[in-house]
């Protein structure tokens, strides 16, 4: 069964803005778990499923996203074979209300009309998940309904998820509607904004969203047409993380400090690819102490570290203190600093400041290379 | 090549009993090291980092793993159009049949064809066991300075310890007037590295006759380095005075890994500018638990400690169960510490399993434990 | 592994010796094919394009050209995270030394541990010396669709020439009831095409038995398969009709290549569905002078034509110089045709020069002229 | 010496135009002699003088570049101690008079300021020539001088080279002026576009023009030192080609259909790389005619060609006249066509119209993908 559809990366929507991070990068191209960055989820999840046609939208600062996926090689997708292929939407900036799917998907038609696949399955650059496309792509076919939606059912519907939509089912699970989550309830089937078609209906939908408003998505047009097509929900099951606020990066960040959900989402039959930056291991000295903590590689560790991410060569000066946060590479965090709940951005020196607090559930974020 | 016009040849036959089970499944220049490399690794960064586009292993023993392991040149970044690492062992020609390397020169008379194949001015020949971070290119503008036909890498070691090593004599500038292999009266101190830089046609015509020549045990330093000498060529000493060490044994390979912990070691494996490249897969980072307590150690992504690690190397994929103690010692890839067991200088193989309450090694120990079979719980 | 958990061998071991000077240098499968390819590239291309990640080749004679060859698998695309090309030569183990391989199935079975580091369900075994393209991912589904312990690729031959080949005797299904090597009476006209899927836990303990027993001569054909039949194993026959050609003579090898100029050739190098792949590199496009004439011909990049080609082939970088003539010929890669010389019905080896007015070939020759040595020019 | 520069590669200023190719793909990415991209050559000599940590700039349309260039593999580039880094500027469209140079090294001025070697040797993505940039950093560090320019001196600068700067020496070499070729004389000394300069000159001069005005090019702060700096010219000599128009294009490429330009040019001592499309070997069937051309792989050629250079996967249908022409890949020249003096882009199919002349010196062009 294996390569009859083909994978489309998608950028997050103009309305999504994760306060901080965004300034300097796209959400795909967030660090996480400190070693990680978020796309590699979703073109792992493409390459473990055997589909090795990949497009992968990319809108503003494409630079760190280009470099770090690279040829691809590293996600286990043969150069001949299967194709990693970058495509750059640059008519409009980010934030605009033109910077939409359907726009990126109408400049670069000609791309996706070349690929011989029958299907395509288009999933977010911006949402951290495992799932087995090929087995949702066999029961989309074998079902034989115009639209597969991937959702999640969740309980903090109200707290978080508020920039994603939400998938109505009806007994049969056909989407009755779908729609922004207003946080009206706590339980609530959460958009995966993952979809499985056929790649003409694709192409049928974008062209028609080109016809109908030059602002509409392709969640719009799915969300337009629920009384005319068939499509219905796929419920995901385990981790879910989608990316689209400070809030939300913190908390998915921090729920994989537990470690049976930890052991359960990274398994060695289903491997989440990376760059590698050929990091050595990470030095504790005397008189550190780590408790709770993931800590990536290249750290010098001399002070104390509590329930946090800690990135690539980061250090932790002698009788720092370090907790609840999220420190990126290439920090310094200078000796008897205390830092609790705080998201400290790559390269940023912490050397005057002694403390750096945030007393609401919202982490503290300092920005990339600032000098405190 | 275009870079430097020198190939490297890296002499990776050796079966290394001397490190016992380690070297059962691997050749020793595959075994593992400080954390997350192989030995290997460092000479091929090496060569990387010098500019040298083009490295044939030349092996003979349990190739498979070494094999699979270094032709991913891509680990090195040696993998573009004109670069490559190719494992080099002996084979059938249209006028020979199969035979074994009779000794580092004959592996190297055996390959004269691959070799000849890139056209090189230069050769370099290296040992693969030994770590250390070397410019080569530095080392080859010596040898063109000083136009040498051989320039062998040296290093001073304590005169009392001259007497287990190759010596180099030499005049006041350096160049070597005298070979002598572990001299009961050492006249210098200055130990052969066993890394040499030839001028490829000079060292070609040697290799041929020395082929040729029943009497000879085809050698580097037993053979052609006297030969060369005999000649009157010009042969020198090239110092070299950073980190170095033969690992060549348990002890020596466990001290080297110890030496990381020291906060200013010479190696300094964390140097952007000179980086050691390896495998890395996309295991998560390193999971410290609540129950973990950590004093001085070393440790690779992938690990997970819950017990408690004392002056210890953690390698990838390693797991320290709470209530476990990890002393003085180094685990290799995969190494599982169970509840309650206690592991002291001890140096304990990859994907061994110290089941629980079980202890192994010795405070007082003088001699490292290598722990190669799994060790059954206690209840 | 991830796609198809099959693991492929190359049987590249042999010498060859039916191509003449061809394989003096090089191991059959790296002998230049079709303008610009190997014979190994239609293996290494269709283990890509079906999916197999991994891919030992296993030869012992020549193979540094093969070596260098092959282990660049980036050519293939083999070079991502988890696959790869790998040269298996013979070697020595912690419990034996070093020997040839002796036979197509020992050449597996010293190689056991190989296999056992990938942990594949299915094993592949190839030659590494026919002209063809195939889905070997298709011939996997028919495996698991059929419940084989083993299935063996076969194509129809002209029944009056079926006692030149290996025959497999089916019941009316397909299944495997008898083979027969060059059976004087042939009771079927399926050929076998030394392509084989197996099962790999059930081959494995069939290598193991098979290493051991004296009488054997370890050959997949004498040993393997008629055992796996006296067991009464699931043996399947997977027929196959497109383009497939043994080069293992100068005049099949040449045909092979003539073969392309046929408007309507099968084996179709131009279909973008199904590239084969092989060494590039970026040298000019064909450069055609002024005084060039040209009449039905498969040209490669970076050859210059200035004389006459007809129905030929022409290999990368050949030169023919204006005034030179070019009929019903192979010209390998560098191969130079100096003014006035005339090349006909012969396959002209790579780098050979055929001097000025020389005439080579015969048309009415029934054989190939094969040219390995340069040829003197004449005023 | 090795390594003690990085290079970059710069885009073509905003006032360049390339009329017809110039829609579809940045100059860098246009298709050279069938077989190459334009950017292949600066890329090539970088790597063959042992640079290896290059700068790409890439303004509009990234994507055939960034495929194009890939990892930097088939450069010979190593990938961990080497790196070819794509820049992306996108404030601006490819015509706005903000579209400087300058500003593209602000956007990435952090890149830039984090390289370790002293000297940086700038040449452009947009002209075919050969120069070993070691020995023409040897020489500039050599001479102690502040600017090194690479310029050729020409003898036809008044039709052609109309979009490039000239460079006034006096007798010691010096650069007295740098302006616009206005076309007023036969012979001038063309600059290159090639600069050699510390890299804190380099940074110096771009903080400098940000601050007098957001129009100004590095050549302009160049011109508007020559007075106070120490600029010296080196001579190139060989071939050398930029690419400014279509007519310098179509020159380009027909000047090589010379055997001996050609040979002297492409000389296995200086390859130049480019990235394999692992394309067949040409089809010559009966009653092809063809004479002084370049044929690139996986053609199939029918008809007549003569002076002429044909791309990859090309079909030349029976009795179809080629005559000085440029065809790019995958076009498709139905039987009996007649060209003369045209270039005619990719994925062109010329099935009813069956005469396409120019008569002017310009070349005709016909469009990408179009049908006639």
């Amino acid at each position: 069964m294996a390569n009859k559809a083909f994978g489309v990366i998608n950028s997050a929507a103009n309305y999504i803005r994760v306060e901080g991070l965004h300034d300097y990068r796209p959400i795909g191209a967030f660090s996480f778990l400190g070693r990680f960055r978020v796309i590699d989820f979703p073109i792992s999840n493409f390459s473990n499923s055997g589909i090795n046609r990949i497009h992968v939208y990319l809108n503003s600062r494409p630079r760190s996203i280009v470099e770090h996926i690279g040829s691809g090689r590293h996600y286990n997708i043969n150069s001949k074979r299967g194709n990693l292929q970058l495509l750059f939407t640059q008519k409009n900036g980010a934030s605009s209300i033109y910077n939409t799917d359907i726009n990126a998907y109408i400049e670069n038609c000609e791309q996706i009309e070349r690929m011989p696949q029958d299907y395509v399955i288009i999933a977010p650059s911006y949402m951290v998940y495992k799932q087995d496309f090929q087995k949702l792509l066999d029961e989309h076919v074998e079902s034989g309904t115009d639209i597969t939606i991937l959702y999640h059912k969740v309980d903090q519907a109200k707290e978080y998820y508020r920039a994603c939509n939400v998938v109505n089912l009806n007994k049969q699970k056909g989407v009755v509607s779908l729609e922004r989550n207003m946080g009206t309830a706590k339980e609530k089937n959460i958009s995966m904004d993952t979809y499985v078609m056929s790649k003409q209906l694709f192409v049928d939908l974008v062209r028609k969203a080109r016809r109908e408003s030059s602002a509409y998505s392709l969640a719009d047009m799915i969300a337009l047409n629920c009384d005319t097509l068939d499509i219905r929900g796929y419920q995901h099951k385990g981790y879910f993380a989608p990316i689209t606020s400070l809030d939300d990066y913190y908390r998915a960040n921090m729920e994989l400090l537990d470690y049976a959900t930890s052991m359960e989402f990274f398994k060695s039959d289903w491997p989440f690819y990376t760059k590698t930056t050929d990091a050595c291991p990470t030095q504790y000295f005397h008189g550190a102490q780590v408790v709770n903590s993931m800590i990536c590689n290249a750290g010098l560790i001399e002070g104390t570290v509590e329930n946090s991410i800690i990135g690539r060569n980061v250090h932790i000066g002698k009788g720092a203190i370090i907790k609840n946060s999220i420190i990126l590479s290439y920090a310094d965090i200078a000796d008897g600093t205390y830092i609790e709940n705080a998201v400290i951005d790559k390269w940023v020196k912490v050397k005057n400041v002694k403390k750096i607090v945030s007393d609401s559930v919202t982490p503290a974020y300092v920005k990339r290379s600032d000098i405190l | 090549m275009a870079q430097t016009n020198m190939l490297a040849m890296i002499l990776a036959g050796g079966r290394g009993s001397r490190l016992h089970e380690l070297t059962n499944k691997v050749a020793k220049p595959a075994v593992s090291y400080g954390g997350k490399y192989r030995i290997i690794d460092f000479p091929l960064s090496n060569c990387a980092n010098s500019g040298i586009d083009v490295v044939g292993v030349l092996t003979q023993y349990e190739s498979v793993l070494l094999n699979s392991y270094v032709a991913a040149g891509g680990r090195w970044g040696l993998d573009t159009k004109d670069s490559g690492v190719f494992v080099l062992t002996p084979r059938e020609k249209a006028d020979s049949g199969l035979d074994v390397y009779r000794g580092t020169a004959d592996a190297i008379s055996q390959n004269i064809d691959f070799i000849d194949a890139y056209d090189p001015e230069y050769l370099l020949i290296l040992s693969g066991d030994h770590i250390y971070k070397m410019n080569y290119d530095k080392m080859l503008r010596f040898h063109k300075e000083k136009g040498a036909d051989a320039t062998i890498a040296v290093r001073g070691v304590p005169m009392k310890e001259a007497s287990r090593f190759g010596i180099m004599n030499t005049d006041g500038n350096g160049r070597i007037i005298e070979f002598e292999e572990k001299p009961a009266k050492p006249k210098s101190n200055l130990a052969s590295m066993g890394i040499y830089i030839f001028t490829w046609k000079t060292l070609r015509k040697l290799l041929v006759e020395d082929m040729k020549n029943p009497e000879s045990s085809h050698d580097f330093g037993n053979d052609i380095i006297p030969k060369m000498l005999g000649d009157d060529k010009q042969l020198w000493a090239y110092e070299f005075s950073g980190y170095w060490k033969d690992v060549g044994t348990i002890d020596s390979l466990w001290e080297a890994n110890m030496d990381l912990l020291d906060s200013d070691n010479e190696l300094n494996l964390n140097d952007t500018s000179w980086k050691i490249y390896t495998e890395d897969n996309g295991i998560v980072p390193q999971y410290i638990a609540s129950t973990a307590k950590i004093d001085e150690a070393y440790i690779n992504q992938g690990a997970a400690v819950g017990g408690t690690v004392q002056r210890s190397v953690i390698f990838t994929n390693c797991k320290i169960a709470p209530g476990a103690k990890v002393v003085d010692s180094v685990l290799m890839p995969g190494a599982i510490v169970e509840e309650g067991a206690v592991v002291t200088r001890a140096l304990v193989a990859e994907n061994i399993r110290i089941g629980k309450n079980a202890k192994v090694g010795d405070k007082k120990s003088e001699e490292i434990l290598l722990v190669a079979k799994n060790v059954k719980g206690e209840d």
